[in-house]
């Protein structure tokens, strides 16, 4: 048997397999090398960094739901300097490709940290303005074409990485987004960040996150995800990165199909610490089942 | 370093209405566990995705099993509860610090569902030991199982049983001397073990509670505020799954 | 113990208890009442009832997510006349309030059926403005704030009964769109309809949908329900009915809590042909174990 | 009229790789109950919420049980394939109208898994029978349970039993005889017998498939297109569930 091709190619970054982890579900990964070892992931995706340590949300800050759950985390950071003298550090010591996720209240904010990374080890930028759970999290800007393509437009002056927008779910036409985002110039987009909910306590007659309302991820958003994958992907020619209730190697290989180049496993870690290795193993066995040589043979095949 | 594994129960009773007891066969956990250290327990149901944190209660000497003991609080609980002898169930653990051993005369104190982590500390603990235990009412659960190992006193909200009031009204009732304090219970009964720590200038240790996803330090789902910035996070709250669950009373605010 | 009062009046329509039916999920009724007492619901509403007959999709037209289901029905319905001539005389022998649910490809479309049924014994008119199934199904409606005044203003000229306006959830802003019905005159709102997603079957590598896309429903859905239940609520002074998801009693709570009005069981019908009785028992369970004497206390309890 | 029960499995037995034969113990259902109608079975995972429809097998003779035999094709029917004697299943029915009981020399065809409604239906008709079953290989099910009821046919498509081919070609080829078909199977099998009934000029009754929410003809998700227009869609497709599952060859189109 030939051995099977899994490596993709993002804005000009080869990864070795398509699967990275979904930002903020992972931490910077130091975490959960006790569990899986991160030299087998095609990058790892940092939680959200700010310019200035940030300090979340009150608690409680997540909540279960059927098939998915609510967070409200608020994007606590240590702040970029920490990020770059213990995260990084820490990561660099693996063979895995590193993406570091944005974030910020204010486009200067976005710039400072992206100027900030510019020279630093660092292979790609995600650029979180879909973030609904802080007040200037970033989903105002992500809700808007004008200020979608402007972010973008701004960031990719400042940045000497690759840059991937990462888009909301939250709106009427996430095609015209993407759209924006690619006119802004973009290398690549990452959807979706989570759908705002809630969640009631009926004893207590309050809502059960202290923010009241939350990012809802996991199995119960994967249809949502998967569709405005694909509409994306059909509408853009930069690479998408796609997420959203991916739990397994079958799931990882629907977002392939839709059309993303890669995927990202987020709230699955949390079931299962393995998850991410998991989903690796899963879409090779699949490939090898199905005969199937290169990744890059499937991806976008439905269209 | 935590694991994650599958775990085969030995037994499974009812102490008090809606307490359960469960014995998990899992040597490699059992033998890095200590006293105030979680495991996460997860559904078989896949449609709850995040785990159940739920502290030791008993590490068998041989350090083959571990004992939990927990309340039908939801969904998940009340799944836990009705599996038998010999079904499985996956955990990850030892996780969080545990209580940290000091050699001083003291007083342990455990309200509610915060009883069973005491019993491994009262087990482990090289000194001598009051015990003090809250509950609601008569229905009491593992009272009995700390005698060998200290005086023990019990509060109950109803009076039925010992002093009527919480646990605190126990040790001033008694006059339960100690120059550490270790506590888990709901978060008003913490509040008052730190008051009163203060008051007599004693140290407390208390295992805090919060709702988790990853269990290990990864999501910041499960921060407590903290007195000063915590070298983790860098702000001035502290991860409860990772730096706890058991704190110093004045370290955080409650 | 004194008798609890479940009654709820929406738009001067007094129903006995505030559970309906969600659009679709129930028929006309007819095939349910072997399995639950029509009496016993505050309302039913109907599937989607257009002018003509419709032939809906091809089929496959539904597949089952995690705690989900997407459907792609493509309102087929057989035409006002013959709901008008089998199905509401069936429904007139219950002692229960009938919402019909009205579908259309253009405003004129709309127009017309609630023009035929405005001297039907009708309770209240639900206007579907979002449905994703169909090209021309409503959704364009929905998604705009001028159609969405705009219809609701043609639809109240014509209307006879109270007319409820369905929102539709792939909304930047549900908000926008709720203000906008009530500016055109509406007398209620009902949300929300279902969420666009997808499926796809690895081993044909196409979509399992013949139309591609569908509309997620079920407890997968009820976070986002929940959340935009409670924005719309706090936004619009008409009552709102709240769906998505609800397959409990305490879902139901919730919906109330978060400022619904009435509530409707949508999905759960599939899964249990009794959930709407059984929503119906599980509110007044929880009404007498906390010792509410009237449902309408706690409507809107947690803002 | 159908009713909802949660009925008792008194029996599940593997009878071939990833065919399961389970018995329910469910009298009113079973009351009830003709050849060529299905159940909506549940599923316990609550994340899976829609009925998985399986046609009825057999009806035992004092009408106090079912018969069901099913391919694991998913995560539902896997799941029913783990459940033991003594387990508990919440079900449906009986659904549809089931196969009309015509006093005519009959052809009972079945492919694959749509041989079990053909068992009930074998036992139950009046008349003279022969029955073609078409497998893909040598792993054959139920076969012999049929011999009691008539002439057995079996195809494969392997050819390591019977006629290598489908069920028409051991139609065919052993020059079945027959003046109504009663089938079950794939639709491309079912398009086959529809073609030779016609060429033949004979009644081909056919039990057909599609995905299933309501299961009650409510919710239209199941229908499948007709030659004319349906009394109750008032449009030209009908409801699997309610109208079939199974309809004369000529009024559908496959
Ligand atoms: C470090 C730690 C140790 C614990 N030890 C014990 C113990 O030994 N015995 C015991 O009975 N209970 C213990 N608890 C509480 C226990 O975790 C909850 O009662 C349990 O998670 C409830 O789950 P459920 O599915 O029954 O409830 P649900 O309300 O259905 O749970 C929904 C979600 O909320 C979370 N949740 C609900 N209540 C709590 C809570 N009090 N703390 C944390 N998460 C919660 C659940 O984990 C789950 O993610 C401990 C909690 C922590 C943080
Ligand atoms: C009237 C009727 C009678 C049937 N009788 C039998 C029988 O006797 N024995 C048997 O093995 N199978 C039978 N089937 C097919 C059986 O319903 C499916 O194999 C089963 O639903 C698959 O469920 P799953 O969870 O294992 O598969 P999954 O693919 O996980 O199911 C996902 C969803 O798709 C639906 N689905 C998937 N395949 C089918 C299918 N072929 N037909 C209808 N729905 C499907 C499921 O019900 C479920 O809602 C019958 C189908 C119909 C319509
Ligand atoms: C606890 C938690 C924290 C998250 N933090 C971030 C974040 O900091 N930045 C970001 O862009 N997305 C964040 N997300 C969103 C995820 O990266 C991902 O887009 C989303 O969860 C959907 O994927 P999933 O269903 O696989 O989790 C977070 C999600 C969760 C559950
Ligand atoms: C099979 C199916 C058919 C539906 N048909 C209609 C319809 O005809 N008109 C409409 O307004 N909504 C329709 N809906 C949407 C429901 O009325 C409801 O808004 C949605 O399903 C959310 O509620 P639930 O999660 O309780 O199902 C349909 C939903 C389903 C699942
Ligand atoms: S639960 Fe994730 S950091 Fe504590
Ligand atoms: S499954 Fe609902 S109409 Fe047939």
């Amino acid at each position: 048997m030939k051995m099977i091709n899994t490596k993709v190619t993002i804005a000009g970054v080869e990864w070795d397999n398509p699967v990275t982890t979904a930002s903020g579900t992972f931490g910077s990964g130091m975490e959960f090398a006790d569990f899986v070892d991160l030299n087998r992931l095609g990058a790892v995706t940092t939680k959200g960094v700010s310019y200035v340590p940030w300090t979340g949300n009150p608690v409680p800050r997540i909540a279960e739901t059927c098939s998915g759950m609510l967070n409200a985390i608020g994007l606590q950071n240590p702040g970029v300097e920490v990020f770059i003298n213990r995260d990084l550090p820490f990561l660099k010591q693996y063979d895995t490709r590193v993406i570091v996720n944005v974030c910020g209240k204010t486009t200067e904010d976005y710039l400072k940290v992206v100027e900030r990374l510019s020279d630093c080890a660092v292979d790609m930028l995600e650029i979180n303005i879909s973030c609904p759970n802080v007040k200037e999290g970033g989903i105002a800007f992500g809700q808007n074409t004008c200020s979608v393509e402007e972010i973008t437009r701004q960031v990719k002056r400042y940045a000497k990485q690759p840059v991937i927008m990462k888009l909301s779910p939250n709106v009427t036409d996430i095609r015209e987004m993407a759209k924006a985002a690619e006119a802004g110039g973009a290398d690549a987009l990452s959807l979706i960040n989570t759908l705002t909910g809630t969640k009631i306590d009926i004893y207590k007659r309050k809502f059960v996150l202290a923010n009241e309302t939350g990012g809802l991820s996991g199995p119960a958003v994967k249809p949502v995800a998967l569709r405005m994958v694909n509409q994306v992907a059909r509408t853009v020619k930069i690479p998408v990165i796609g997420m959203g209730g991916i739990m397994t190697g079958e799931d990882a290989i629907e977002f392939l199909m839709a059309g993303a180049t890669a995927v990202a496993v987020g709230t699955a870690n949390f079931r299962n610490p393995l998850a991410t290795a998991e989903v690796i193993d899963g879409i090779n066995d699949f490939l090898a089942k199905e005969g199937i040589q290169d990744v890059k043979e499937i991806i976008g095949c439905v269209n | 370093m935590a694991v994650q594994k599958r775990a085969r129960i030995t037994s499974q009773v009812q102490l008090a209405p809606g307490i359960f007891s469960m014995w998990l066969e899992e040597a490699e956990i059992a033998k890095k566990a200590s006293p105030g250290q979680f495991l996460s327990l997860y559904c078989n149901s896949e449609d709850r995705l995040l785990p159940r944190p739920i502290s030791i209660c008993e590490i068998k000497e041989d350090r083959t099993s571990l004992r939990l003991v927990y309340r039908v609080a939801g969904k998940g609980t009340e799944e836990f509860s009705k599996l038998k002898e010999g079904d499985m169930i996956q955990v990850m653990g030892p996780l969080g610090n545990g209580f940290p051993m000091e050699k001083k005369k003291a007083i342990l104190i455990g309200g509610g569902i915060g009883i069973p982590p005491m019993l491994e500390l009262a087990k482990s603990l090289d000194c001598e030991k009051s015990i003090v235990l809250g509950y609601r009412d008569k229905n009491t659960f593992l009272d009995k199982e700390f005698l060998p190992y200290g005086q023990v006193y019990l509060s109950t909200e109803d009076g039925s049983l010992g002093v009527k009031g919480n646990v605190i009204d126990a040790v001033r009732q008694y006059a339960v001397q100690g120059a550490v304090i270790y506590a888990c219970g709901p978060t008003p009964m913490l509040r008052g073990v730190k008051a009163y720590a203060l008051e007599h200038n004693i140290t407390a240790w208390m295992s805090l509670e919060e709702r988790m996803a990853c269990g290990i330090g990864a999501c910041l789902a499960c921060v407590c505020k903290t007195k000063e910035k915590d070298h983790h996070t860098n702000v001035d709250n502290t991860r409860i799954c990772k730096e706890g669950p058991v704190f110093k009373a004045e370290a955080v605010e409650l």
